[in-house]
């Protein structure tokens, strides 16, 4: 067999393998090797695919050798490609920090199945990206959403069984809006395939079904992916998590769920009928706007740091909502590009912050004073990673506002650049708060003996810190990458 | 007007359904009761998928002689899905209502919203 | 309830049968309504039902719990492993038509063992919940 | 005929809920749903989709009601009166059926074998089932075959569903009553 | 070594620096050495690029293209020369003087001031030599963030006040203005490369020009344009060497400097006619509300902060005046103000060191008792007041003559008030110290001149003062190269 033609299935099905091999083999040793190696083969299976798309265009795969539209379709283009390098390559780098996270924070007879949730998660999350199916999306979706149920609910505290079931409530709400709206263009088109859909829905836009579809679609999604002020169930899920859940998820599932979004506004519905139909470009510019000033106001006044950044995630999934509410090419750049970016700096942030959980003993902002002087490293990492969030120039989080305020310049929209610099003040000042508690202040006498985070913690959080930096850099992988897919979303250049 | 209700009953039904089971879902706080509502509104869809597919006079989608005109079994598959993924769902959310009752002493949202303000509440283990 | 003659001894009566239908509904999903999910439910009701009049430690002694979270796993391997054959054999991922010479029993053979592997997990997931559920009493909180 | 006892188990599920709703003993709710689901796999019978039909009895009005009588029997509880007015709730369900009942409107009438889902796709598993999987019910035949990753995805997630359940109640291996959450 | 070779030395050799100090934390003297010993490198890199770009070379660097036409690029011309020159000279000075000072008061902390210092200065070059906007506005987003734990070193409750208002207002401003600015004028021209004549061509005209000006320049909070002035004094809460580098070398002329080259570099004086005057006002006001503020402060940091806020308004007002002859003094400001602004806070600083005394009114009788330090003081007090033999006249001598040229009476009489007003803050100090006798209780508290490293550093600082105004051939010379003149 000629490996190269079975990427797409790959992708998946290795870390999918990974979950029941793990529960049949019950060592926690055993499992963490068998889902870490997954991990890394999905990553560098999505690094394969990505290059293959480069060089040659969309890959259409058709599982059990079913043509689309009657069987499932696995479908790589140039989004779904830079999605699932991003969901392979955080999973890759967050697992090792797994193995020495979880040893302080999970009972160890859970252990082997906390790396099944884990592989499942991030089978479920490439799923997503992958598929060109609307009912398989679902089935995916409930995959990752039912194993992050699971990790979050195995956090320390007893409120994250609290925001887990929160969590499943409102996760299980999206996911049956999504359903409804996936079956309202069934019964339009007859069909499930994702593109032939599109090209169906073509000629019968205007019709109501559609339109009722475009807006359980939108809600089901915008759950998922915490867009204000649907964004309740988030910060208490990434807050109460063990520390490499939160990591993983803040990284990587509201990403995928805006891959979502993009998928069904751009390849279904098409452009003309999401944004100039509907006032849907005025309706997200203002939700993201709101997201971004109420939510980062609210991180402002938070005591805890996992809290603050969680909601630091909701105002950020603005900026990737502000991005898509302009319809231009630039805008839906500054998203895709936001969406790696943001990945890669909240991901490292909520690894540093499990560091300063194993050094510390918490996260709230009283508890970390003076972590400057114990835990230097760590500290100077979340302060990176904050800058990063606040878009200081040189790191990933300035290229993608970059592009953000260039969309905004190009519809002449001069007032919202003025809106969306004054939103990364906010940021200055949540990320400062966290400045000030960890430099200005003495460490309790309990903690003044801490020492900086192990390497096996602190070298996955540094990778991340390093690639926020990188991104910042050098932007030809996303920003390139970002550019050709928001070029064929558009329809402009070539796929 | 009253043809097109009754040649929409099953959407009504479904609508009326779906908005009954989200409306215990959100503004009941006891956890069990929610989760029956959640299971409502996520069956409720099954009808949105399945009606349509049938055809009066047509079968059941078993290919045999004697029958010419089947139902769609395209929807069938999909709500099969469907159905089991509801059961997992209910499955896992009774398992953290259980937890959740084991920690807080309580299965009542506003109860346990209160407990984890009180000054001693919240913390870990 | 477990001192119950009449209960145990139409129990011994029924299980046979419940497994018999069982097996019917698996196999006969390929002509009739059923298949591997609701074979494995079935199962499981079987085993809950013995369970029930015998009393979960005898359950325990029938389908110990190791046993029954191999099944949890085994049975997604299984259907994986179906998955793969198909790509070893030089199809597609999950492409029967390769499993065997003539392509309509190549998915013959493909149906029957991923219709195995559902219920195999099916049944696994529900006693393993079933198990979980009726072995935590409410009165072993503090 | 089909299309009255369809309307007439339909009509009778709405009450089932509307009752439902109302009552604040959990343990006549959980029959309640159980009746619920019930009536509803005699609706898929009379739909013909028999595999759902015996699926939602396995289901809904089997295993749902057993785990959700287990979990009520480990949570002894009844439940509270509301302390809330149920405005907020209200608006949002009222926004999102009127959404629907826009939708809807225009899909194709109750057995409308002109609809577009009788026109795509699925006549080719109708026509081309049986013989391309030798299997005569079609529904097994798109289940297992046509749209076999569909059911890994819905095995796998009965998988993450056993498993997390296993992580989230199992014991520790010392038989003491302590727990990880005070 | 090529140009391009001593411009990425002289961004790599403070940052090497940093590095060395850092790993010599453990030995204060093989530190302290790290620190002097890349100083002197560092100068020497710069003095080497002098020859070329005086004889009209513009040596470039291209590092990286961060984004499509985005670059993180250098070019040397005359006015970042004249810049980094200024910024590497007294970075030796300064560091001599921050031995003393750092030892004399036994400040905690040493290393991480060093290391920050040391990254400062690689900041301020990477200001100097920015080919682009872009570039600019990365190090000087830098520069903010590194001098930071300068401004806040004592972390104390008054230090983190401080340090809130120093990063709020220059973040603030850069980020809420600036960042605009450069997007538009990306927008707007395709380009954000520095050029002779300016990018913007003729693209922009009326109130959208003057709204870009007015981004620019308030974006630049550096410059501390009234009413975006207020982190200047609160930065007076760090340590004096900070002071003096915060307020007469790096960030403060990272500021002006910056508003000189938007003007010259990205508008063109030409283009700017009639789009510049509410900036004339504005700068003016500064001026004269700074000096006032300046000549009611006591206490003597803080009187020297309001003088700055006063002085760097005299460049972008210079630069604002769009005449030829005025944008050259405004360069030259940029140096002058330099070197007699460091030798007032090097004075003030070693007043705190050696009589621990922080308010003018406890100035009675102190020179005597530390004539070179006070010496030096006048020869800094006459420069920013533009007396000779000082060379802040030579600079305020262009203004003046380029305001004239303009027929900008307005401007000149700005000028002439705030003469009056500067001698009137600083002559009562130099009063005070030389012609007033000591108040009784200093005799129960002997002192003599600070620690040596810090006389030498302030000697040296005053010399260069003195120098500039017999010497002031190659600040003028890069001053008028600048504007298109050939060498």
């Amino acid at each position: 067999m000629n490996l190269a033609a079975h990427l797409p299935a790959l992708q998946v099905v290795l870390p999918l393998a990974a979950a029941p091999l793990a529960v049949l083999l019950r060592g926690r040793g055993a499992a963490f090797m068998l889902v870490t190696l997954a991990a890394w083969a999905a990553f560098a299976v999505s690094i394969l695919l990505w290059l293959q798309v480069n060089a040659s265009g969309p890959i259409s795969y058709a599982l059990g050798s079913w043509a689309p539209p009657w069987g499932i379709e696995y479908r790589v283009d140039s989004l779904s490609a830079l999605l699932l390098m991003l969901v392979c390559g955080i999973a890759a780098v967050v697992l090792p920090y797994a193995r020495a996270s979880i040893e302080r924070e999970l009972r160890q007879d859970v252990h082997y199945l906390f790396y099944a949730m884990f592989a499942l998660c991030l089978a479920g999350l490439a799923g997503i990206a992958i598929t060109g199916d609307a009912f398989n999306l679902f089935v995916f979706l409930e995959i990752s959403s039912l194993s992050s149920y699971v990790l979050i609910a195995l956090g320390r505290d007893r409120r994250a069984l609290v925001a887990a079931y929160q969590y499943l409530i409102m996760g299980t709400i999206g996911a049956t809006f999504i359903v409804v709206g996936v079956g309202l263009l069934y019964l339009k088109t007859g069909t499930l395939n994702l593109a032939d859909m599109g090209v169906r829905l073509q000629e019968m836009t205007s019709h109501r079904p559609v339109l009722a579809a475009l807006a359980f679609l939108t809600v089901g999604i915008s759950l998922k992916l915490a867009l204000f002020p649907l964004h309740q169930w988030l910060p208490n899920a990434y807050a109460y998590a063990p520390s490499a859940v939160s990591a993983f998820l803040a990284a990587t599932a509201t990403k995928v769920s805006v891959y979502a979004l993009l998928r069904f506004y751009f390849s279904v519905f098409g452009e003309t009928a999401v944004f100039k139909r509907l006032p849907m470009e005025d309706l997200m510019l203002i939700l993201a706007l709101a997201g971004m000033f109420v939510a980062s106001a609210v991180a402002i006044f938070q005591h805890d740091l996992k809290r603050l950044f969680a909601y630091s995630s909701v105002a950020q999934v603005g900026y990737i909502v502000l991005g898509i509410s302009f319809d231009s090419v630039t805008g839906l750049t500054a998203t895709i590009a936001h969406l790696v970016n943001h990945a890669v700096t909240k991901g490292g942030l909520f690894l540093l912050l499990g560091a300063v959980m194993a050094g510390m003993g918490g996260t709230t902002l009283a508890r970390v004073h003076g972590i400057g002087r114990v835990m230097p490293l760590t500290a100077f990492g979340i302060v990176l990673c904050g800058l990063g969030l606040i878009g200081v120039p040189g790191t990933a989080g300035f290229v993608s506002k970059w592009y953000l305020i260039l969309a905004a310049l190009e519809k002449g929209q001069w007032w919202l650049v003025f809106l969306i610099v004054a939103s990364s003040l906010l940021a200055v000042a949540y990320v400062w708060r966290f400045v000030e508690a960890a430099y200005f202040h003495a460490p309790r006498a309990d903690l003044a003996a801490v020492r900086e985070a192990p390497a096996g913690l602190a070298i996955p959080a540094w990778t991340l810190v390093g690639a926020t930096i990188w991104f910042g850099l050098d932007t030809s992988v996303t920003v390139g990458s970002a550019a050709r897919a928001a070029a064929m979303l558009l329809g402009t250049g070539a796929p | 007007m009253l043809a097109h209700i009754w040649s929409h009953f099953d959407y009504w039904a479904m609508i009326f359904l779906a908005m009954a089971g989200l409306f215990i879902v959100i503004a009941r706080g006891n956890l069990i009761k929610k989760l029956v509502g959640l299971g409502i509104f996520q069956t409720s869809v099954y009808l949105l998928y399945v009606a349509p597919g049938k055809i009066v006079g047509g079968t059941a989608p078993i290919v045999a002689e004697g029958f010419r005109v089947y139902s769609n079994p395209l929807p069938h598959v999909l709500i099969l899905t469907a159905i089991v993924v509801g059961v997992a769902t209910l499955a896992l959310g009774l398992a953290l209502v259980v937890r959740i009752r084991e920690a807080y002493d309580s299965i009542e949202e506003d109860e346990i919203l209160r407990r984890d303000q009180a000054p001693d509440g919240g913390g870990e283990a | 309830m477990t001192r119950d003659m009449v209960l145990r001894v139409v129990a011994k009566l029924l299980i046979p049968f419940i497994l018999l239908f069982a097996l019917y509904v698996q196999f006969h999903g390929d002509f009739g309504p059923g298949g591997g999910f609701q074979a494995g439910v079935i199962l499981a009701a079987a085993m809950v039902f013995y369970a029930v009049i015998f009393g979960l430690d005898n359950a325990r002694k029938v389908l110990p719990d190791r046993l029954v979270e191999t099944m949890v796993a085994a049975g997604v391997l299984l259907y994986l492993g179906v998955g793969a054959a198909g790509l070893l054999l030089g199809g597609n991922f999950l492409d029967y038509f390769v499993l065997a010479a003539d392509p309509v029993a190549g998915q013959h053979r493909g149906i029957f063992w991923i219709e195995l592997g559902v219920a195999i997990t099916v049944c696994g997931v529900m006693l393993k919940v079933f198990y979980l559920f009726a072995g935590r009493g409410p009165e072993e909180e503090q | 005929m089909e299309t009255l006892i369809v309307n007439v188990l339909l009509t009778l599920m709405m009450l089932a809920v509307v009752v439902l709703a109302r009552t604040r003993n959990l343990f006549s709710v959980i029959v309640l749903s159980g009746l619920y689901s019930f009536l509803m796999a005699t609706v898929m019978v009379a739909l013909d989709a028999v595999d759902v039909a015996m699926t939602e009895a396995a289901v809904g009005a089997g295993i749902s009601t057993v785990l959700l009588l287990g979990a009520l029997h480990l949570c002894r509880s009844e439940e509270a009166k509301p302390a809330h007015k149920p405005w907020l709730p209200l608006a949002v369900t009222a926004s999102a059926g009127l959404l629907l009942v826009y939708g809807t409107w225009d899909l194709p009438a109750f057995s409308d074998p002109e609809a577009p889902i009788h026109k795509h796709v699925a006549p080719r598993y109708l026509e081309a089932g049986p013989s391309e999987t030798g299997v005569p019910n079609v529904v097994t035949a798109v289940l297992a075959s046509y749209r076999g990753f569909d059911t890994l995805g819905e095995t796998t997630v009965v998988f993450t569903a056993g498993a997390g359940i296993v992580a989230l109640l199992r014991r520790r291996r010392r038989k003491t009553a302590d727990k990880e959450a005070p | 070594m090529t140009p391009e070779h001593l411009i990425l030395a002289s961004l790599a050799l403070p940052a090497a620096g940093a590095a060395a100090i850092l790993a010599c934390r453990r030995a204060p003297n093989l530190r302290e050495a790290a620190t002097l010993a890349s100083a002197a490198l560092l100068f020497l890199c710069v003095a080497a690029l002098l020859p070329g770009v005086l004889a009209g070379a513009r040596p470039a660097l291209r590092l990286m293209e961060v984004l499509p036409g985005l670059d993180l690029a250098f070019a040397v011309e005359p006015l970042g020369m004249l810049f980094a020159l200024v910024a590497s000279g007294l970075w030796i000075v300064n560091s001599l003087y921050s031995i003393g000072y750092m030892r004399g008061n036994d400040e905690a902390n040493q290393t991480r001031f060093y290391v920050c210092f040391a990254l400062a200065i690689a900041a301020a070059l990477g200001i100097a030599f920015s080919a682009n906007v872009f570039t600019l506005f990365v190090f000087y987003e830098l520069l903010t963030l590194i001098t930071y734990p300068l401004v806040t070193h004592h972390g104390s409750d008054k230090a983190r006040n401080g340090g809130r208002t120093y990063l709020g207002l220059l973040v603030g401003t850069s980020v809420l203005f600036l960042l605009p600015a450069l997007a538009f004028t990306w927008h707007v021209a395709g380009t954000t490369d520095f050029a002779p004549g300016g990018i913007l061509g003729g693209r922009l005209d009326g109130l959208a020009l003057a709204g870009l000006l007015a981004l620019y320049m308030f974006g630049l909070g550096k410059a501390a344009l009234m009413p975006f002035h207020r982190w200047l004094p609160a930065a007076m809460v760090a340590p004096t060497p900070v002071s003096a580098l915060l307020h007469a070398v790096a960030v403060v002329k990272a500021g002006v400097f910056s508003v000189v080259k938007v003007v010259v570099y990205v508008f063109g004086l030409d283009n700017l006619a009639g789009s510049a005057d509410w900036l004339v006002a504005v700068a003016g006001f500064t001026i004269l509300a700074a000096s006032v503020v300046a000549l009611n402060a006591d206490n003597l940091k803080r009187r020297l902060a309001y003088s700055t806020v006063s002085q760097l308004s005299y460049v972008v007002l210079a630069a604002a005046l769009l005449a030829p002859l005025s944008v050259v003094g405004a360069a030259l400001h940029i140096a002058a103000h330099a070197l007699g602004k460091i030798t007032l806070f090097f004075a003030a600083g070693a007043i705190y060191t050696a009589a621990h005394k922080t308010e003018v009114s406890q100035l009675d009788g102190i020179g005597r008792r530390m004539p070179w330090t006070m010496g030096a003081f006048a020869i800094g007090a006459l420069s920013m007041i533009g007396l000779p033999p000082a060379a802040g006249f030579v600079s305020k001598w262009y203004m003046l003559s380029g305001a004239m040229a303009a027929s900008h009476w307005p401007a000149v009489a700005v000028i002439a008030a705030s003469t009056l007003l500067n001698a009137g803050y600083f002559l009562p100090i130099l009063w005070r110290a030389f012609f007033r006798p000591a108040a009784a209780d200093d005799a129960h508290h002997p002192h003599g001149e600070a620690p040596l490293p810090m006389v030498i550093a302030l000697t040296l600082t005053a010399a260069g003062t003195l120098a500039l105004f017999f010497q002031p051939d190659v600040p003028l010379a890069l001053a008028q190269q600048m504007l298109g003149g050939l060498p």
